[in-house]
């Protein structure tokens, strides 16, 4: 018959009329502002610079150390060393960054920062409300706005930051032992190797 | 039964009877233009948000929800939108003709209204020749699209209206024809008398519409597809083809003009519409006659209504025609079959005066047929030989 | 498909007078290629397409190549008389590689599915004898390729059935692939200008970069 | 309508009466900002040139100052709806120059990714062709209903739905999350449920039929000398798949068929990539069936200062548009010294105007769309 196909068209389109009404699946739109869907773990949006403790700019994890700002493929990071040094969470003393910017409006989030940070600094955030009106001063973020406590890197990359902070312990407990041999060396001659850790 | 039914008659005779005689029978028709302009106003602007939502939910997605409760005060942003908006003339446009094309195409579509019987008695004017001064209404939006194609001096303008003429005029004739056997059958032009033919019921309890015979049922099918094409929709919206010709006739209108050429759109529509349910499903009589007790003018609005939800699904559903397809869908295949449907009808009313019990199914069936060959054999025709089913080989 | 070697010596055995070369190719994808001369490549092309043997009936990919001249500090060994003791001498002297566009094209067989077989061919050099015989006619899919090598690198390739600039606009005189191409001075304000972008922002506002 | 020779059609009709149209950039269907000028007598095509470069932002220079991991998110930007074959192409081709040899694991992830890309793909493509013909949004919602579950699992695998940035040279950034491989294998299962419904939907539909059947008809020889590739080829019966040719990754190992059509017009374009989606899915479920577990990097592979030895190499995989080639010269420097792409949108267009002669502007429109192009990889 020549009709047949336009009606099993219009009857595949009264389907999903129906079904808009009862099947779940037929009827997928999230109303943005008031539902809003389940943050995905893996998300990434804009960095952020993690710290450790309580203050941010002393517990910045960041050393300055401008791999990030070479390898990010749009340059939307630049740093400024600083002179005075800091410890870090081993007690080594470290470069600390004086000014850290992003310019949130050349990111184009691809994360090339994070995976080329040695000093886990650097994490992807997962907020997506960023619209301003100022288009010069607004989208540019320092050291103080990018800074946020690594419980919120929790919060944010569960996985991913506990592998971290596992490492991170393991890492201040091998440093204290090497310290507490190094102190407890003197007694013997000075030429005996640490014991290998 | 009575009060319900004659509730808008009785009070525009009650407002009419407040004044002088003399002027009298200037306010009642000042009384109905103004309802009939509020009505189908109102109906306008509900069934612009209608259509989105009912599109949007065969779409798997809300349509306007934002805009007050249901997203129902839509239309009214819209119509500020349109309001607000810069009314942009191109500069080469022809002034004069720009500015007419929406008003010449606007105010005849409201003259349609006059004739279609609402209710029972409530039609504005009972002209004798009803459908005639229809069909004259109708036929003038051609003119008006061209109108706004020419002068809007844009390439894609003039193509789409070079496309509504031809459609318009290739379709004004099957919408013509299926009527015919309507009126033949009914034995007058006045669409009261048509809706009166319409009115006895079976020994059931079934009312005798027109379409519940065979002629009646194909009429209504080549009514509606010539209807589809009159008011430029879905798969013959070619005039304003968005995808090819950007918005043909409309490309180069804005602002409230814009808004006059939806508006023309619509009531083109509602008119339509208004004439297939009394031509073929039998104009406000109820379907069964223990349902006589509900007002008839609610039985119209419901008619009107699922026809309206037809040509929302249907504008959901099927992709655009092309314009040879176009016109050869027309010319060899709407014509030719709606003047065998008036032979058709000749042989219903012609074996009409069989007695057996039987009579009726097998009219049913022999009339059936005689519409049904010949809509296979022109659709035949209408799509040359049938290439062989295309088979897909699959390489390892 | 036949080495190279043996594709080098049946080319030469079709097409008369044709010089060809394998230049070899460093990386561990060992894809050698074929250097045509300019005047012999239509007709080793034709003689590629349709060869039964080969086939080659699809040339994937056209590309433009930019080689500026390099000077090369080499050592070489030099016969030098040291105080009267003739004696092998190692030397650094420079060299200055030839300087050439050159024009790259991957062709595959569709009938047989075999290839990439790799050729190239070399303009004489960067400033003005920069033409090239168009292998359009013989594959068609360089038309678009070819168009955008002389849109992007200069090459005029001749016989091209219709050679105009592909992505850049008409008026536009320069070619910005090129090693030595200048960007047009177009600065924009960032706020987190560094290395060029910094020397830019410099040169726009010379009283220091607005960090 | 025969397709009358060009010759033919300009003489016949005199010069004044042609209209010159410049269709694009700002055109509701080209598929991106893309201009066709063509010159109509009446609404028959008499002359098509395609014009490009408005979103040309000269992406291989970018790439030469870039270092090899830097330009791969810049990949992402190419076909900017198969984010993750460009990926596979240029992290292939890496490979290809370095030497380097991606686990099992990463290639059987690999090989997952791109075919769910290819759903992606093909089903937007179905919804887009329609939007062309007339079916104002139905299909295009249905597609997109589908490819927003997609999305989702690349979100949740490599983080963002379009942008993926999820492969490296040497295997893949980040391993599968818990719970994923289950999604994918639901997805996988009711996929063909939505193919059916689709189906049924459009392909018996008679006016698409009239819209596609002769329309746009591109013969075998022309398509294999313009070097078209990709399902628009196979649908002018040419069996040139490079998944079965190169058997690059693992797809040595799958069992599909590659559907051939036969007459090449504008309906088995359409009908090829819903056949293709179907095959795709049996890749998918064998895939699913014996994914490997192990690392998902090659030890070897140094992602930042990536120094290749001097010399070449040209990679290429089947992307859902036809082959998408990188052809990457490397002179020994972090940075590549050439980096070409061979984008399958450009070369497919060539055609254009041998299809569109001589017919309609409705059919212009529809041929486009069933070329299936994006400008991010026509203009790079």
């Amino acid at each position: 018959m020549d009709g047949a196909g336009i009606i099993k068209g219009m009857i595949e389109t009264a389907r999903n009329f129906a079904g808009s009404y009862h099947d779940e699946a037929r009827l997928t739109t999230v109303q943005y502002p008031e539902e809003k869907l389940a943050p995905v773990e893996n998300a990434r949006t804009i960095p952020f610079l993690v710290y450790d403790g309580a203050e941010a700019l002393p517990g910045l994890r960041c050393t300055a150390c401008m791999i990030c700002e070479k390898e990010c493929p749009p340059q939307c990071i630049y740093i400024v060393k600083d002179t005075v040094k800091k410890p870090d969470f081993v007690g080594k003393m470290q470069m600390q960054p004086k000014v850290f910017d992003i310019d949130i409006s050349v990111c184009m989030s691809c994360g090339i920062c994070v995976e080329v940070c040695p000093f886990d600094a650097i994490k992807m955030d997962q907020v997506f409300e960023l619209s301003t009106g100022d288009r010069f001063g607004g989208l540019l973020l320092n050291k103080t706005q990018l800074a946020k406590p690594n419980d919120y890197f929790n919060k944010l990359h569960k996985t991913e930051a506990a592998e971290i902070d596992l490492r991170r312990v393991e890492e201040k407990q091998k440093a204290e032992a090497a310290a507490a041999a190094k102190a407890a060396a003197p007694a013997k001659p000075p030429m005996a190797p640490p014991p290998a850790p | 039964m009575n009060g319900l039914d004659q509730i808008f008659v009785g009070t525009g005779h009650w407002i009419a009877g407040l004044f002088p005689v003399y002027v009298q029978p200037l306010i009642s028709a000042a009384l109905e233009i103004a309802i009939m302009m509020a009505v189908f106003g109102g109906c306008f602007a509900l069934t612009s948000v209608v259509e989105r939502k009912l599109l949007g939910r065969m779409q798997n997605r809300y349509g306007p929800n934002r805009v007050g409760p249901f997203g129902l005060l839509q239309p009214l942003a819209d119509g500020i939108k349109m309001l607000t908006k810069e009314d942009i003339v191109p500069f080469s446009a022809d002034k004069t003709v720009h500015f007419l094309a929406p008003l010449a195409l606007s105010v005849p579509i409201w003259l349609a209204f006059a004739v279609l019987p609402f209710g029972r008695n409530m039609s504005a004017i009972d002209l004798d020749a009803g459908i005639l001064f229809f069909f004259a209404i109708g036929s003038a939006s051609e003119l008006a699209v061209f109108m706004a194609g020419w002068s809007s001096q844009n390439k894609y303008s003039l193509v789409g209206a070079m496309r509504a003429i031809a459609q318009m005029i290739s379709y004004e004739v099957p919408l013509v024809l299926s009527t015919v056997p309507v009126l033949m059958l009914a034995g007058s032009l006045s669409l009261n008398e048509i809706v009166a033919a319409q009115g006895t019921y079976t020994l059931g309890g079934l009312a005798r519409w027109n379409v519940f015979t065979p002629w009646g049922l194909a009429g209504l099918l080549l009514f509606l597809i010539a209807a589809t094409a009159e008011s430029n929709r879905s798969p013959f919206d070619l005039p304003e083809g968005e995808s090819e010709i950007i918005a043909g006739f409309l490309t180069e209108y804005s602002g409230f003009k814009y808004a006059l050429f939806f508006l023309s759109e619509y009531l083109g529509l509602f008119a339509i519409t208004g004439l297939a349910v009394t031509l073929f499903l039998g104009g406000w009589h109820a379907p069964f006659r223990w349902l006589e007790w509900v007002p008839s003018w609610l039985w119209f609005a419901g008619k009107f209504c699922a026809l309206i939800f037809l040509f929302v699904w249907i504008r959901a559903t099927l992709p655009r025609l092309r314009l040879d397809q176009l016109l050869n869908f027309s010319w060899r295949f709407l014509v030719p079959l709606s003047l065998i449907n008036i032979l058709v009808a000749v042989a219903w009313y012609w074996s009409g005066s069989w007695k057996s019990p039987v009579a009726l199914p097998v009219r049913w069936v022999l009339c059936a047929a005689l519409v049904a060959l010949p809509y296979h054999w022109l659709a035949q025709s209408l799509r040359g030989t049938l290439p062989p089913p295309r088979k897909y080989t699959y390489a390892e | 498909m036949e080495t190279l070697e043996q594709l080098k010596t049946r080319i030469v055995a079709a097409a008369p007078g044709a010089q060809v070369e394998i230049i070899p190719n460093g990386s561990p994808a060992n894809q050698p290629s074929l250097l045509l001369d300019r005047d012999h490549a239509r007709a080793v092309a034709q003689f590629l397409r349709d060869d039964s043997a080969l086939a080659f009936d699809y040339a994937s990919n056209a590309t433009g190549v930019d080689w500026p001249e390099k000077i090369i500090k080499e050592k070489i060994k030099v016969k030098k008389t040291v105080d009267g003791v003739e004696k092998e001498v190692e030397e650094m002297c420079e060299r200055k590689t030839p300087a050439y566009l050159e024009a790259v094209y991957h062709l595959y067989s569709m009938r047989l599915k075999h290839g990439p077989l790799i050729v190239r061919l070399r303009t004489e050099n960067r400033t003005d004898r920069v033409s090239l015989p168009s292998l359009t006619p013989v594959w068609r899919s360089c038309e678009f390729q070819e168009r955008e090598i002389f849109d992007l690198y200069g090459i005029v390739f001749e016989g091209h059935p219709d050679l105009r600039r592909i992505l850049m606009w008409p008026e536009f005189t320069d070619f910005p692939m090129r090693k030595d191409y200048v960007e047009a001075d177009d600065y924009e304000y960032e706020p987190t200008p560094h290395d060029d972008i910094l020397a830019k922002a410099k040169k726009h506002f010379p009283a220091g970069a607005p960090v | 309508m025969a397709t009358a020779s060009p010759t033919e059609l300009a003489a016949s009709a005199p010069p004044s009466q042609i209209m010159e149209v410049a269709m694009g950039p700002q055109h509701p269907s080209t598929h991106g900002v893309f201009r066709m000028d063509v010159s109509l007598d009446g609404e028959t095509v008499v002359k098509l040139k395609p014009v490009f470069g408005y979103l040309h932002r000269n992406h291989e220079k970018i790439a030469e100052k870039c270092s090899y991991l830097g330009s791969i998110p810049y990949t992402d930007r190419l076909d900017y709806i198969c984010s993750l074959t460009n990926n596979w192409a240029y992290a292939m081709t890496v490979e290809k120059l370095a030497g380097l040899v991606p686990p099992e694991r990463a290639e059987y992830i690999r090989v997952i990714l791109s075919e769910l890309t290819r759903l992606i793909n093909h089903s937007a493509l179905a919804g887009f062709l329609l939007q062309d013909m007339g079916a104002l949004g139905t299909p295009l919602m249905y597609a997109f209903r589908e490819r927003e579950k997609i999305l989702d699992l690349f979100e949740s695998l490599t983080g963002a739905r379009m942008m993926c940035n999820y492969m490296r040279f040497g295997g893949c950034r980040c391993d599968l999350p818990p719970g994923w491989i289950e999604q994918v294998r639901r997805l996988v299962s009711d996929f063909p449920k939505f193919l059916d419904e689709f189906e049924a939907l459009l392909t018996g539909n008679e006016i698409l039929q009239a819209r596609t059947e002769g329309v746009g008809v591109l013969p075998a020889p022309l398509a294999v000398n313009a070097g078209v590739t990709g399902p628009m080829l196979r649908a002018s019966g040419v069996n040139y798949d490079i998944r079965k040719v190169d058997q690059y990754g693992v797809y040595g190992r799958f069992q599909f068929r590659v559907p051939l059509g036969e007459r090449g017009d504008v309906f088995d374009r359409y009908m090829i990539r819903i056949l293709e989606m179907r095959e795709s899915l049996k890749i998918l479920e064998q895939a699913l069936r014996d994914i490997p577990g192990g690392p998902i990097m090659d030890p070897k592979a140094k992602l930042r200062n990536l120094r290749p030895k001097a010399g070449e190499a040209y990679g290429r995989i089947e992307g859902p548009k036809g082959e998408l080639g990188f052809y990457l010269i490397s002179d020994g420097g972090p940075n590549p010294y050439r980096y070409r792409v061979r984008p399958p949108s450009l070369i497919n267009l060539t055609v254009l105007e041998d299809m569109c002669l001589g017919q309609t502007i409705a059919d212009v429109v529809v041929i486009l769309g069933s070329i299936d192009i994006v400008l991010g990889e026509v203009d790079r």
